[in-house]
């Protein structure tokens, strides 16, 4: 598999809750290092598509291979794929019960063995790649959300995770730590992570995304180069859409 | 307990001693009055009238102890019952849901004392097994199911972003449960747990009927051999009392420190 | 009042009606005295509290006639000779209570059956609330004998349980125990009307009557 | 139930049967093969085993009278009794309240049971009143503390400017409480009545203890002559489960009429 | 007495919560048929001003007399004095298992031993004229909120009370409905009524009252009739709020 290779291929999924359609034959791939930015509008499915990656939703067709692996072969161990795939949540989802540093050592220890001290030094490091050293031994409700955010992040990466998922991570937060959480996605983006995001926010798109993804009504619409979507979209939907947000 | 929504604040009451706590003023001091009358009258009268009431407190100790183990181990029991149940309470598996929902419906519905007789005389013509192993397996049977629904209510309290963050990590649905889930709904679950192992010890009175030689019985033997009925019983009631008084304020200390996490 | 958990002494029939041989005693003593008893369904364990305060007149429900009794309550004369009967498990070798030492042994709270096993050395006692709770018990091997008046023994043994319990033997107590009417103390009114009842009952020979129709003797 | 304010969401169970709801999917079809199940079995046990089953169903019946006049008179007199207490509760005069949370905390304290020989005891030596009313005294009594925190509960979540508008009309402290309050609080007080109504029911069960000729008992006589045990506590059981399911449903039934005047 | 007596007599009136002075020595008279308005900042006391009025709020010194009935002397009735003064508050307060007209006649037939017919046909009219008749049988939570306050004031004029207290009618009220409320009250200004009302409401301040009463930190700083008041404020402090709030 070089470069090139897609590692996460999507083809022609389709997601009902109940009758109503969430996602509508949606293909999208995604090569290693890449980094796809995916907006809409509200209810279009982009977190629903998101969560699809990882089977939090189960789909009703089509088919999702990541890394190699299809999601819904017999046989196959989601929680193997999921190792692969870190998500970071718009609600962070720390647990609530364990200290920053036991967040992020929880997984490794209990699920690839790691001896505890390696993981807390690995977990160390990470908590000072996001700024967080200082607080490893907080309870998540003593942070701030974008220190939750950060540590959320961190914890995702301690399982080092070849993609990385964000489903809105920095719309529960007050203006003034939006930007403290968008600075260590960049910084991990720099650092060649495989990253899929969906975010509203359009400066971040446009400095990182090496392709925007815009979905509408439970489909994509419309897939390009940032320069290109901002500047010049192909359909009258995107333009109404960034008309709006813009 | 029914996840109802009628839009109207829940009251529900219950079975345990009140459980003081300092935000309620009158409670308190008439935790603090109860303490003490009791304590009290329990070395008081012993003194003022050594018969009856000295020899009934020599009489009744290990009635105390026996009704201290039931009590325990219908609990432990009743725990381990209670989790099966809540789980099996918000399974997506219909037919454990509808074999725990069945269970608890069915538990709830008959009185304790008749489940005690039930029990007791059916586990009987199965199995020989002593009369405090009989009686310990119905009280867990009975409050397994009120455990249940303590479990589910708990379990349910937790934010379900908890678990999806927990499954995103990799973890399975059993060790989401025990690392991530379990761990933080005992926090909500811990009143209620409380509250039902004071009425569940209370409720060991009704052993007293099976021959299990609890506090109860111990008293009502001494009453009929002396015919001290009044005095007896003003006994066993101050003892019961006693004991509740003081596990209901432990439960509140317990309960104050297991939050260590959620103080900012 | 009875506490009609006692057969075949007293207890409630299928017709929900209060019968039995002290029953049937006291409603002959009844006629023959000129009174007619009102029997009223009491619990064992608070007969006694209850005639203190009032709640009845007397208590007709095999009551042993015992000293310390005695100092409680006033007793008519005795109407029938009981002896305390040792029942065990049909397969059972134990011939007394000496031979049970360490073994759990049942009889109803507050009888005089259930104070021989409590004065008997070694024995686990176990009270219980009515006897038949205690055969039950017995039956199905939770304790390993029962001690109560040999009527209710007989019954029980002979009649009820008779594939799978014995009676063991007839415990030897040193006194005689009889049964009688207990009243309130000082209560001499009802005490003589019982009295009259009861000497013409036993004059009339209608006890012997009686013993053949409840117990078979 | 006292007040806490530990900031996360409380679970209390109470001890009634549990009382299906239509957002409750599982507990409702369990309701319904509780239901249908108790039915089935209450009318066939009979026809294929007449001896003893028949014989049973034909033993017990008054004994369900029993039941239900037992029942009806202690909730009757324990509501009065709550009422009160939970008046106390609230109560600005010190004594009162102080006097209404230590009735509530001593009654708490002590299992029904001791409380039923103590009050039958003891109510004997100084009145001579019929052990049904014994019984009756002895239950409200102590569901009277349950009521109580019932009753004030329902009361505080009343607004309190339904009060004030209430005064500021001219009535006293009195009346406010009798239209304006009471007859609000009355639909929040609900649910945990009928839930203490059905715990009652069961709980009346105790009184068998008493030799008062209750369904239980009513069995236990007909056990102890019969020696069917097994079969005599099948019957009890079911009949008991059949009375609280129906009861169960009743009150949810109830409860949704009550708050006609929430519906938009 | 004749129309310039004054029918609320305040004198010297402190109030405290715990160790904190609500009111400070306050003294106000209102006369027969007076249109009294009090404004002043959040927390200056003029909710606790009204409230002790109709001994809502007891006080800790000072005199209030109501209508010739001294409200602290002893023997005095305070159910029957609270009758003469109808109160409206800001969250309406309406029965909620009462129907609207139950709402009216529930006193009346209660307090007045007033036959029921008579109560309802009083409390018809009553409704009539706050616009509401068409809504007698509905309950008050299927009311709008300024309906909802309609009915309140027309509930507190059915016991035919010699004086109005308002306290702050419309605050908790959307704009759109703010209107429909001031104009009942205005209607009942012209029918001579005796109001005593706290809002912040200038423009019905300036229509309706005949003397303005200005609170701070629990004194009564400035009392002028409303052309003095609004256009030349003799205090800095009054000047000051007009600022904010104009
Ligand atoms: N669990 C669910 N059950 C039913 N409908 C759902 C569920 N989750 C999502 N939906 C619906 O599916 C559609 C897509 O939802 P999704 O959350 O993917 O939208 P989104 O693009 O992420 O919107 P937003 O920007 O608001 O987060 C919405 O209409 C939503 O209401
Ligand atoms: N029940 C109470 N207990 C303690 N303090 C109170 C109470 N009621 C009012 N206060 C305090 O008394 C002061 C005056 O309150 P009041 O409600 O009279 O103010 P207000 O002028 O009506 O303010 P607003 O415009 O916010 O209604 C405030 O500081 C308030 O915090
Ligand atoms: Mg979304
Ligand atoms: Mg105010």
């Amino acid at each position: 598999m070089n470069d090139a290779d897609p590692i996460i291929r999507i083809q022609n999924i389709s997601k009902y809750f109940g009758t109503f359609l969430a996602l509508d034959k949606v293909s999208l791939e995604v090569r290693i290092g890449e980094k796809v930015v995916v907006l809409g509008p509200s209810g279009s499915g982009k977190s629903t598509l998101l969560r699809a990656i990882n089977r939090l939703e189960t789909i009703q067709s089509g088919t999702i291979i990541v890394d190699g692996h299809d999601l819904y072969a017999p046989g196959e161990d989601i929680n193997r794929i999921r190792m692969e795939l870190g998500m970071v949540f718009q609600s962070f989802n720390l647990f609530r019960h364990k200290t920053v540093l036991e967040n992020l050592t929880l997984a490794p220890i209990r699920l690839k063995k790691m001896a505890p001290d390696q993981a807390a030094a690995v977990a160390m490091a990470l908590l000072d790649k996001v700024g967080m050293a200082d607080k490893a031994g907080s309870y998540p409700v003593q942070l701030s959300g974008g220190q939750q955010q950060r540590v959320a992040i961190a914890r995702a990466l301690a399982m080092e995770p070849k993609i990385m998922l964000f489903d809105e991570p920095t719309s529960a937060l007050d203006p003034e730590m939006i930007g403290e959480v968008l600075d260590v996605m960049v910084d991990l983006a720099r650092d060649g992570m495989t990253m899929v995001v969906v975010t509203h926010e359009m400066g971040f798109a446009r400095e990182v995304a090496d392709r925007v993804v815009f979905m509408d009504a439970g489909a994509i619409v419309e897939e390009a180069p940032p320069e290109v979507f901002f500047d010049n979209p192909r359909h009258a939907r995107t333009r109404k859409f960034l008309q709006q947000i813009l | 307990m029914a996840d109802r929504d009628t839009g109207v604040e829940k009251i529900e009451i219950g079975d345990g001693a009140a459980i003081p706590v300092p935000e309620d003023r009158g409670l308190l001091s008439a935790w603090w009055i109860a303490l003490c009358g009791t304590i009290g009258l329990l070395i008081v009268l012993p003194l003022v009238k050594p018969d009856p009431y000295a020899d009934i407190l020599r009489f009744v100790p290990d009635g105390i102890l026996v009704t201290f183990e039931v009590t325990i181990a219908s609990i432990s029991l009743a725990l381990v019952v209670g989790l099966i149940t809540g789980l099996g309470r918000i399974s997506s598996n219909r037919f454990f849901n509808l074999l725990a929902s069945l269970y608890v419906e069915v538990v709830r519905g008959i009185p304790l004392l008749v489940q005690l007789f039930y029990i007791y005389f059916a586990l009987g013509r199965f199995v020989r097994v002593p009369d405090i192993v009989a009686a310990v397996i119905a009280m867990a049977f009975c409050y397994g199911a009120y455990m249940g629904e303590v479990f589910r209510a708990g379990i349910k309290s937790i934010d379900f972003g908890q678990t999806e963050a927990s499954l995103s990590l990799g973890f399975n649905h059993r060790q989401t449960m025990m690392y991530g889930i379990l761990p933080q709904a005992w926090r909500t679950i811990l009143p209620p747990v409380g509250n039902e192992f004071i009425a569940l010890l209370k409720d060991t009175s009704l052993v007293s009927i099976l021959a299990v030689s609890d506090i109860l019985r111990r008293g009502r033997e001494y009453a009929s051999e002396s015919f001290n009925y009044f005095e007896t019983y003003t006994m066993i009631a101050l003892i019961y009392l006693l004991i509740t008084l003081v596990l209901s304020r432990l439960i509140s200390t317990m309960e104050h420190r297991l939050s260590h996490y959620e103080r900012r | 009042a009875t506490d009609a958990t006692w057969p075949p002494m007293e207890f409630v029939n299928a017709r929900k009606q209060i019968v039995g041989y002290s029953i049937d005693y006291m409603k002959a003593a009844g006629r023959e005295a000129g009174f007619r008893p009102v029997f009223k369904n009491t619990a064992w364990d608070g007969i006694f509290a209850g005639l203190a305060s009032g709640k009845y007149d007397a208590i007709c429900s095999s009551v042993s006639i015992t000293e310390k009794r005695k100092k409680a309550m006033d007793f008519s004369e005795p109407y029938y000779t009981v002896r305390q009967a040792l029942i065990v498990g049909r397969t059972s070798h134990a011939r007394s209570l000496a031979d049970l030492k360490g073994k759990k042994v049942g009889g109803q709270i507050g009888t005089t059956g259930y104070f021989a096993i409590k004065a008997a050395e070694g024995v686990i006692p176990k009270s219980y609330d009515e006897i038949g709770l205690a055969m039950e018990d017995l039956n199905v091997g939770r304790i390993d004998a029962v001690v109560c008046d040999d009527p209710v023994a007989a019954n029980y043994a002979l009649l009820k349980y008779k594939d799978t319990l014995k009676i063991a033997s007839v415990i030897k107590t040193g006194q005689v125990e009889q049964y009688g009417i207990a009243v309130r103390k000082g209560n001499t009114g009802v005490l003589d009307l019982v009295n009259r009842g009861i000497r013409a009952v036993k004059a009339k020979g209608i006890d012997q009557e009686l013993k053949k129709k409840w117990i078979g003797q």
